[in-house]
Order: C-alpha cells, then structure tokens, then sequence
C-alpha cells in the first residue's frame, strides 16, 4: 500500500519546501531591514532631545524609561489586538460605542480628572 | 394522483434521510455548541455547523441550482471568499512590530515546518500526493491559506480541512502552553529582550506592502493571490486617505465573505463524503484528517519553539525562545499567549512586541509557505 | 449614413415605446407614490415602483444582458435574495413569547387556510394548477415566500404576486379590523388572556431554531431553503457571539437584497407581460392575480378568526379570539394591530404578548406552508 | 373552459394541505412545550423570592404585579419591534448617535453631576 | 492612413452630437421651469411675512438680507459638499465619531459652557 | 522530478515578468503615490494601482479564471459596478439649486463640447471610430459615464480611459483655473448673479428623478441605465422613507463597486497591452489616450467658459461667465472651483449655489452626451 515513489517525493518537495520558506524569509529579513534603514526619518535632534540624551546617563535610568516604553506600547498593542478582534471598534468603525456609554464615559472622565488629578488615570 | 403516490411525495424527505445524515446533523449541532457555549472560532465554527446541517437535509454544494451550492460556486469555487477575507485581514494587521525587528522574520519560517511533516505522514498513510499536500496546508495555521490551497487541490477534503483548521485555531491556548512549558527550559522564558526598534517611517509602512506583493509573487506565483490581497488591505488600511475603503473591507466585506465562506464549507459535509457512503463504505479519511490536523498544529508549535530555543543559543541567550510559537501563525492569538506564558515566570517581562512582530510573520511565512507548496504539488506535474 | 438611418436611430426608443409602456410607467409611479406619500412598504415598493419604470424604458428582466436582467439572474433565478432577506428577518424575530406559549403555534396554522380557498378559486377561474398554486401562496402573506414559491413554479406571474404581497401587506391596518369587528363580539374582544408564561432559557433559545429546522426540512424539503435561511438568521441573533453576523445580516446583506430584489421583481412588470401584448391581447391575469391576492389576504384572516373563535369556546372563553387574526403572519404588523383593536374595547387589555407568540407562529406556518404546497403541487407531478 | 381534473385535484391539494398544515404545527406544538420544560432553569428559590412569594398572597396583588409585568414586557417588546423596524438601532448599530448629541448627553450629565465642577477636567 | 470617410462620419457625429445636447437639456430647462412652478407651494402670506415685506423697504437692506441668506446657503452647501465626500459623516451614517473623540468633545464643551452656566443649552 | 523541471517551477514568475511589466508595476506604484501622498482621487487610483501592480504579478484580468478575472466578468464585463456606483452618487446629489435656476442646465451642455473635439482629433490621428468615441467620452469628466461608454465601445481601452478619467478629475483643481483667468476679463468674474431662487416643492424633487429618466431613456435609450440607477439613487434619498436602502447605496453598495471596480479596470493594465507587446511592439496607443483625456478636458474648460461668455453677452452681463467651467461635471469639485476663483476677484460674491446648479446640470448633461454618443456609434452601425 506505501508508495515508495510517493514517498520519495513527499521527502524531496519537504526539503525544498523547507528550504525554500527560510531563504525567502532570509530575503524578506533584508528587504525589511534596508527598507527600514533607507526610510528612516532624518535624526534632526532638538535641543530638548539632546538634554535628554545627556542628563540621562546612567544605566538603571535607561533601563526603567526604556520599560516604561514598553509598557506603554504593550497595553497600546494590546488594546489594538483587542479592537482589531472587535473589528467594530476599530478607528472610527460602525457603532463604537452606544450613545450612553459615549455619555457615560465622558462623566467618568469628568470626575475621575476632577478628584485625582495629581494621580492620572490608572490605565 | 393516488394515496401511494402522495404518501411517496410526502414522506420524501424522511426516506433520503439516514443515520450518517442524523451523526452529521449531530456534528454540525456540536460544532454550533462549541461555538456558542465555548466560543471557538463562532464566526466561522457557527456557519460552518449550520452548513453542515444544511447539507444532511438536502441542502448541500452537490446539489446543483441549491441555494448553498450557488454560493459555493460563486464564492469558494472562484476562490474570492478566502482572498476577500485577506483583505480584511490584511486591514487589521500592523507590521510595524515586525519592521522594527526585522531578524524575527525568521520565526516565521520555522513555524511552517509542520506543514510538511504532516504531508509526509499523510503520504505514508496513503493519502495521494495532492491530499496529502491539502492536509499538510492545515499546519499554515491560518484559515484563508488553508482553504484557498485545499480548494485546489483536494476540494473534496474543504470539509475537514477548514474544520480542523479553524476548531484547533481556537484550541491554541490548550494546545501551546503544555508543549512550551515541555520544550523550555523556565531560565529560557524568563529572558528578557532588549526593545530598541528602529523608528519605523511611514514610506517604510507603505512601500513594505506594495514589494513584498511583487517579492512573493514573483517568487511563488501560485501564493500571489493570498499575498496580493493580505497586502492590498494592509495598503487600504496604512494609505489613511481611504478609510472608507479600509472599513469596507474590515466590515461588510469580511462579514459577508466570513458568513458565506462557513456556509458554503459546512455545505461540503454531506454525510457520504464525510462519514459513511453506501457506496465506498466509511470515509476514514475524515478521522485521519482531523487527526493529521492536530498533528500538525503540534509539530509546527515544536518546530517553532526548537528553532526558538536554537536562536537562543546562536545569539548568545538574547532572544526568548518562547517567542518561536508565535511563528506559527495563528494571528493574532498565538502572539499574545507567547507574551502570557513569559509572564507567567516574570510578571515584569514584557514581550508582546516581540512576540507580535513574530507573529506577523509567521502569517506572511504561512502565505508563502502555502504558494510554495501549491508551486511544488501542481507545478511539477504530481498525478 | 443618411438622414432617414439618423432619424431612425434618435427615435429607436420612442418608436418601441407604446401607451401600454405608458400606462405601466404610470403604475410604477403610483407604487412609487403610495411608497413615499402614503408609506406602503417603501423599502419594497419603491424599489419595484422604479424596476416597473425602468422595464417600460428598454430594462426590463427579460433584456439580455441589461443590467436589470443580469441582478434578475443573480438573485431571483438563484433564489438567493428571498433567503438572504430571510436571514435578515429571521435575525430580527424573537421566538420567546411563542415558546412560552406553545399552543399559540395553532393560530399559525389556521392562517394559512386562505392560501387554499384562493387556489381553489384560481383553478376555477382557469389558471393552471401551478399558476393558481403560486397566485395562492400570496395568502402566505409573507413576501420572500410568496416570491420563492412563485420564482419556481410560475416566474411569468412573479411581478403581480410580488406587488400583491407586498401592496396589500401594507394595507393591513385597513384590511383587518373591519374583519375583525364584523367577526368577533365586544365581549369576545375584552377576554383578557392570562400571562403566566413558561421562563424561556437560553438553551431553549438555541435548540428551537436548530430542531425547527430539521423538522420542516424533513417534512417539506421544498420549504428547506426557507425554514433554515429563516432559522439561520435567528440562531446568529440568538448566538450573542457572533454580533457582526448578525448585523451584517440584518444590514448590509438585508438591504442589499431588498434594494435588488424590488428593482429586480420590478423589472418583469414590462406591459406585453402585465398590460396589453400585440400578440396575445390584454393580460386579464394580471388584475385577477391582483384581484385574487386581495381575495387571498381577507380569506386567511377570517379563517384565523374563525379559528380564533374555536379556540375560544374550546378553551372555556380564555383566548382571545382577536388573536387569531396574527396567524396570517404579515409580521410583526399583524401582531401589534391585534392587541390594537383589543385595546380599542378595554384600554387595559393587553393582549401584545400572545399576539406577537400568534404572529410568529403565523411566520412559522407561512413558510410550512408554502413549502408543502410546492411540494404537493411539484412532487405530484401536475402539469 | 373549466377543466374537472384540474378541480379535483385542486380539492384534494386543499384537504391535505390544510390537514398537514395543521399536523406540522400540532407537532411543533408539542416539541415546543418539551423543550421548554426540559430546558427550563432549575427552580432555586432563594431567600428573597421566598419571602416574596409569601408576603404576596391576597389575589388583587397578584393581578397588578402581573399586569405591571404585562405592561412592562409590552413596551419593551413595542420598542424592540420598533427597532427591528428601524433597524440601525439595534443594540451597538452603526450610528446610534450623532456627534453632537453624543456631545449634549455628556454635557448634560456633567451638569447634572455639578458636584465636581470646580476641577475642570484637564483635557 | 487618414480615413476621409472616418472623418467626414466623426464631423457629422460631432455637429449632431453638439446640437442634440443642447436640444435635450434646452427640453429639459422647459420640464423643469414648468415642474417647480406647477408643483409651487401656495404663497400664503401670514401676517409675519407680510409685516417683514414691508418694514424692509430700501434696497441696501434687502441686499443685506440677501447676501446673508446666500452665505448661509452657500456655507451650509459647502458642508454638505464635503460630507457627502466623507459619505461616513452623513446623517446618522456608521461610526461618525470614535468614543473618545465623543468624550473629549462633550468634555470640552462642558469647559466651555462654564460661562454661561446659568443658562442651560435649550436642547 | 528531475532539478531542470524543479527550477522550471520555481522560476516560473520570474521568467514570466518581463522589463515592461517592471516597468508597469512602476506605473501602478506611481498612481497609489499620488493617491495616497498627493490625494489624488484616491478611491479609485490607490485600488486602480494595485490592480495594475497585480495584473503585472500574473493575475490580470485576462486570466481565466483569476480571481480578478472573476471580479472584472462579475462587474465590468456585466457594466454592473458604475452603475451601482452611481445608484450612490445619485444618493448624493441634490437638485434644488438647478431645479431653482433651471436655465443654468445649458451650461451642462456647453460642457461636453469636448468629447466631440477630442473624438474629431482621435480620428485624425488614426483611431477607429468606437475607439475615438470611448477616448472623447474621457471629456463627459464623469469616471462611471466614461467606464460605462467604453465598456460598450473599447474594453482594450478601459486601462487607459479610466486612469485618465481619474487622474485628471484630481487634477480640476489644477487645469481650469488658469484656463478661467485667461478666458474671462476680471469685470466678467466680478459680476454678482441675483440669488432670488424659486421655492422648490418637495414633489418637485421628487417628480424630477421620475419624468427625467423616462425623458432621457426615451431620446437615448443607450444612456437609459445610466441615467436610470443615477435618478434611482436620488429618489432613494429624496423619499426620506427608505433611509436604509439610501444609506446602503451611498456606503456599503458604493464602497464595495469603488473597490471592485478599481481592481478590475487596474486589472486590464497588463503590459502587453499597454505599453510594449513583444508582438505588436510599443502601445502607442495609450500615451495617447492619455494625451487626448487631457486635451478633452481642456476642450471641456475652455467650451463651458466661451458659452459662459456667450451667457454674459446674451443675458446683460448677468450672468458670471465663471459658472461655464462648472458644466463639465467633475461633480462637486467643479463647482466649488468656480466659486473660489469668483471669490479671489472680489471676496463678497458667491457664486456658490449656481456654480452647484451648473455643476449637477454638467453632471445630467455628461450622462446624456454619453449615451447620445453610444447611440450615434453604436446605433448607425460603424464598424
Ligand atoms: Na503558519
Ligand atoms: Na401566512
Ligand atoms: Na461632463
């Protein structure tokens, strides 16, 4: 019942398949990487940058704004991975939000911006 | 007009009716359930199931002129549902995680390899060449590139493939955990990864879609289709000046093409193709193939997490070999377990953009992995 | 090119144009007119008010190639967009006031006895039997039925009995309580039903739509398409997880299908079919069609008063006779007009409940019963 | 011109379509009242409900609660037709509000909720 | 390569073209005066309109009038315009404002309103 | 499976692209730049360029079977999505301004002066008559007119029609204001046009859609479709009593043909018939269509402005001979040019509301003229 011929070129089309899907990724690696390079936005530093980048020095300050970066992009992709699953939520889609919850939101902001303003909001 | 004769027209529906058709019945009655109750995939396991009741009261893609077959000739038949659905998707996807880390491109390579080994497996279970090849697809691990390859080669297998497809989709995060949990070591996922990307310019968003369309298709026509219109809704959805256009595609299309594409599939499951012909007796291929479908989703998770943990080692322990699982595909699920399963160890490691970046490409190395094997199957000439 | 070809070609489209082409342009705007001004069913009458206009200008249905006839072959002779629509209604129906009062289902039967009593008279009056069958089914009084029925069985009739369905559907609030006064006592009319109903879960919620479907499939497979299109729509509702089917369906997909159908349907109104033919002489069965629609419409509401009145007395003076009338479905109008007249005679009678379990029932037995009819009429072999 | 076949025919279809009819929705009734009872949630009184149920017991009670129960399905049930009539209302339709209501609904609330008005929210 | 026949047919075309153009929309400004002045709402005078005619009687006023009346016109079209561009915005069109965007807004005209906070909005 | 006939496989998409296929994929990249950073008309050249890139991948529309093979039969071949696209624009437009002022409907006929022109100079320059006649009707400056003609007349044409129609339609803002201050004096573009428009009777809004399609459709009979779902689309958002079938037409219908008809037409733009067949060498041809679109609408311009001038002398300087420009169509922008260039001579006079009524009335006119073309060509048999 095994067909040897069969099996031969199932092995052969895995290899090159294989194969294959790694070196057009490898290539893609490169395109990606140039494409990103070749396009980057000119680095014209402004002088607060530069203050930045010079009162900064120490490692376990780097380390604590580079976390906090990710965290803050970690909850923005978060949020992002859950609109895009939402699709209706997305940008300006269809029906965002019912007309209550636009109100309700509005007051929650209201109020919370009112009592903690030194303490912004949580999340 | 007689009594027999009446009795005869009336009792029609019930005397075409047979055990298989009540066991599919209670299949597609389970696949609706899951769907409802346990919420797997319901946009899809939910029409998919309704289809396949459909189909066991007469109401299949077989019947020419049905409403159902109608629409699989207009949507799967054509190929348009799948690559529809592309477009939304294409829509929703960001790339700029993957742009900023460009070397995870790689996971998504690693991540295709069950593909094939399920294909060997299938061959050496008899299945012919191009079954084999549609089974295999399974381990893309991405519903559109599953059916669109599946309704080229093996149209007769759409059934199972897009149920094992799009049921252990939704299984993913009872799947991965336990086999990354077995294959890593708790000193690997707790490594950290550094996140220094490089700003990502709004040329580099919209050239990547326009090239990598001309790349791929050039390099595997067969995926073209798949990569063209993934691509066309990422350029609908980075261009900003066409959000109508954007929201199109996320919206009544996806919805339209989602809805009719589970339809048309589910109207593929009549019970003598599915489970038990008078004819050729029981259809095992069907168990065989929900079985090699799992297969593969697990062979791809190890080949992702062995390559993960290889990475590991060649760059000096700096990449988190959990991050390999999200290679797969899957998205946008498997990204965010990768991120989950990290925190388990250490609450304070953060690696969803790693693990998105990954992610993205094991949906771009899904894509091309299926054109390639389309190319390898047909282009060759394999009976 | 001479003069005489010139004049010939510039006055190509009013040599073709007849007073007939005038009249029927005529009977277009009026639909259109009732549609805006007196709000007759707009959604449906404006759009084949426009389809009768347009068939009378050289784009009717039977045009190959025009525009007209290409969404005509799409959508009508695939019977896709009655079952589109379905799915749409469907999507907007809750079954809950009838689950909760099973033997309400009753009243959804009784309502459709005028289908028959107009086939009858049909037969009589010369049509042939699938002609009457499908000039019947307008006493489904319910349009995507009336147009799936009559689409297989008499498609030449198809504009009369679409506009005859959908015409006298909105003169229900003047076709009914008349009936109903004349049929019913005051006293009748004051009973006030009891409201202690069965709690409804959600598994019962689930179940029905499915089970439903197998049920009427496997008794009447010429009704399939209907009941599971119909049951679709309300599982998508009743899923909870699959919101953006269900809008899609309710949305986009239902206004779509309308817009075309109406246009669609429209565009067989041409005047050689529905008015005058140079050959055959005036079309007597268009107004008897319409004629007979109306007969169809008063017919089936006095059987569900009648049936209601039976009821009555069976159930010791404890339904509502008035109830009976939303067994001819036209939902959810029927149901709200009846707890209307009863409210005429005790403001503080509130009958909504059981009419709206009355009504449903009667969208339930519309479709039953257009599909058993296709199926005695086809499956019997009548020329 | 009036064919007797055709009549007969045209009877026997009436008789046996109208008992059919009749034998289909008889049977729905009946697995329609199955599954409502087979399904119906477990009766779990709790201490609330019970005190209820006994505090009530004069019949006139009875009748209004209900009557208020009827009532009050009764509009929903209009609102919900009216809905599905109208239907971009559904639930989280496309569009449920314009801007600018969205706008005066929060505005509204805000000055209902007065007690916070002396921190103007910082955005 | 000129085809003189070609050409004397494209003149021909061209004159009859040109002057059918203008015979059917010359037919259509016919149709169209006579429609607006048949279907013309009845003038009835009330007595407001008929005090506004006569108060206002020197010419610089009515030209005020009327260039005020045409801004508005022209102001309220240009919006149109551009909505119908940005067809989402129409009516109660899907998704005309994201939640936050709705919440920012109603917020902002809560600052706003603090001026004339004793005078509610009428709406 | 020997290693020639591997390499062969995978070869075969780059053995198949060819130096003018680059080079096409250039272009089709070059119209998704100007759409996405220039904003020009980028609905339909961003879907135009990638179809363009696509069917230079090996997906063109002349691929049987190819998914935008599928999508073209579907909608261009069947002239389905400008009409449908039209129903939409209707939807959008709104007639009091020319109803107010109804003599301002002759500048929509001066406006089309330019498709004669450039139809006299393309059969100069060797093109067949239909073809001339589908590269003139780039002058009605009306993108589903000009699909719709030459559809009928040129389908080899179509790439080149359509990207002219597009492209220069975002260009008005930069051909016809220089145009407008060479033609007029700065005394003609100051003069101030009386507003004391008529009261426009809802049933005048709603009579005009109906009588002008039967108007339109009886003197030319090939414009019928055109006009027919252009006034459907208006009745639709004049009824106010079918919101829901406007709003589709405006959205979802509009979206969907936007997007569809956009690939398909950049579908058509294979490079071996648009710019270097290794057959029949260059393709000439399309720079010329290009060339003769822009000529048209110039023509247009400068023929709206001379009859604008025309106007001015006739009517006592009453009449701003600026409004002349709008009757090209190019709806709405046309007319809020005119407007603009009126106000830079003197900032207090707005032309606004007839600039609107000459724009609509371009837009009826160039519906006309094309159909009047398609009957003169058509109709006296040419070859
Ligand atoms: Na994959
Ligand atoms: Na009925
Ligand atoms: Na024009």
């Amino acid at each position: 019942m095994i067909n040897f011929d069969n099996i031969e070129q199932a092995l052969l089309i895995t290899v090159i398949g294989v194969v294959l899907i790694f070196v057009v990724l490898l290539v893609m690696w490169g395109f990606m990487a140039l494409l990103v390079r070749l396009t980057a936005p000119r680095p014209e530093p402004t002088e607060a940058q530069t203050a930045a980048a010079t009162s900064v020095t120490d490692d376990a300050a780097v380390a604590t704004r580079r976390k906090a970066a990710v965290v803050a992009v970690a909850v923005a992709l978060a949020i992002e991975a859950e609109r895009a699953r939402a699709a209706p939520l997305l940008q300006s889609a269809p029906g965002p939000i019912s007309p209550w919850q636009a109100t309700l939101r509005g007051n929650a902001l209201s109020r919370r911006a009112g009592a903690f303003r030194r303490n912004p909001p949580a999340r | 007009m007689d009594v027999q004769e009446l009795i005869a027209v009336l009792t029609q529906g019930i005397r075409a009716f047979t055990w298989a058709n009540g066991v599919m019945i209670a299949a597609g009655s389970l696949l609706i359930y899951l769907a409802i109750v346990r919420g797997y995939e319901p946009l899809l396991l939910l029409p998919i199931g309704a289809g396949c009741i459909f189909a066991n009261l007469g109401m299949s893609a077989y019947v020419d002129g049905a409403w159902l077959a109608t629409i699989y000739a207009f949507g799967i038949e054509t190929e348009l549902f799948p690559l529809l659905i592309f477009i939304g998707v294409g829509a929703m996807i960001d790339f700029r995680p993957l742009l900023a880390q460009p070397r995870l491109v790689l996971m998504g390579a690693a991540g295709q390899v069950g593909i094939y080994i399920t294909l060997l497996l299938a061959v050496l279970l008899g299945f012919e060449m191009k079954e084999a090849a549609a089974i295999g697809v399974i381990g893309a691990i991405d519903g559109p590139t599953a059916i669109f390859v599946a309704t080229q080669l093996a149209p007769h297998l759409l059934g199972p493939i897009a149920v094992a497809a799009y049921s252990y989709m939704s299984l993913i995060p009872i799947i991965q955990p336990p086999l990354m949990r077995l294959l890593t070591t708790p000193t690997e996922r707790r490594v950290r990864m550094e996140y220094a990307p490089r700003p990502v310019s709004r040329a580099a968003v919209l050239i990547f879609p326009v090239v990598t369309t001309v790349f791929v298709s050039l390099l595997a026509p067969a995926a073209a289709p798949l990569i063209a219109s993934l691509m066309l809704g990422n350029l609908l959805r980075e261009a900003l000046v066409v959000e109508r256009l954007s929201l199109a595609a996320q919206h009544e299309i996806a919805n339209m093409s989602t809805l009719f594409l589970g339809l048309a599939i589910g109207a593929t499951m009549t019970a003598d193709r599915f489970l038990y012909s008078p004819v050729t007796g029981f259809q095992w291929q069907t168990l065989m193939v929900l079985a090699l479908g799992l297969f593969a989703f697990v062979m791809d998770t190890v080949a992702g997490l062995l390559f993960g943990k290889f990475m590991y080692f060649v760059s000096g322990r700096k990449i988190n070999p959990l991050i390999g699982a999200c290679g797969i595909s899957a998205f946008p699920m498997a990204g965010r377990l990768a991120a989950q399963v990290a925190q388990e160890e250490d609450y304070s490691n953060f690696l969803l953009m790693h693990a998105m970046g990954a992610n993205t490409a094991g949906q771009l190395g899904s894509v091309v992995a299926g054109g390639l094997l389309l190319a390898l199957v047909t282009g060759i000439g394999i009976a």
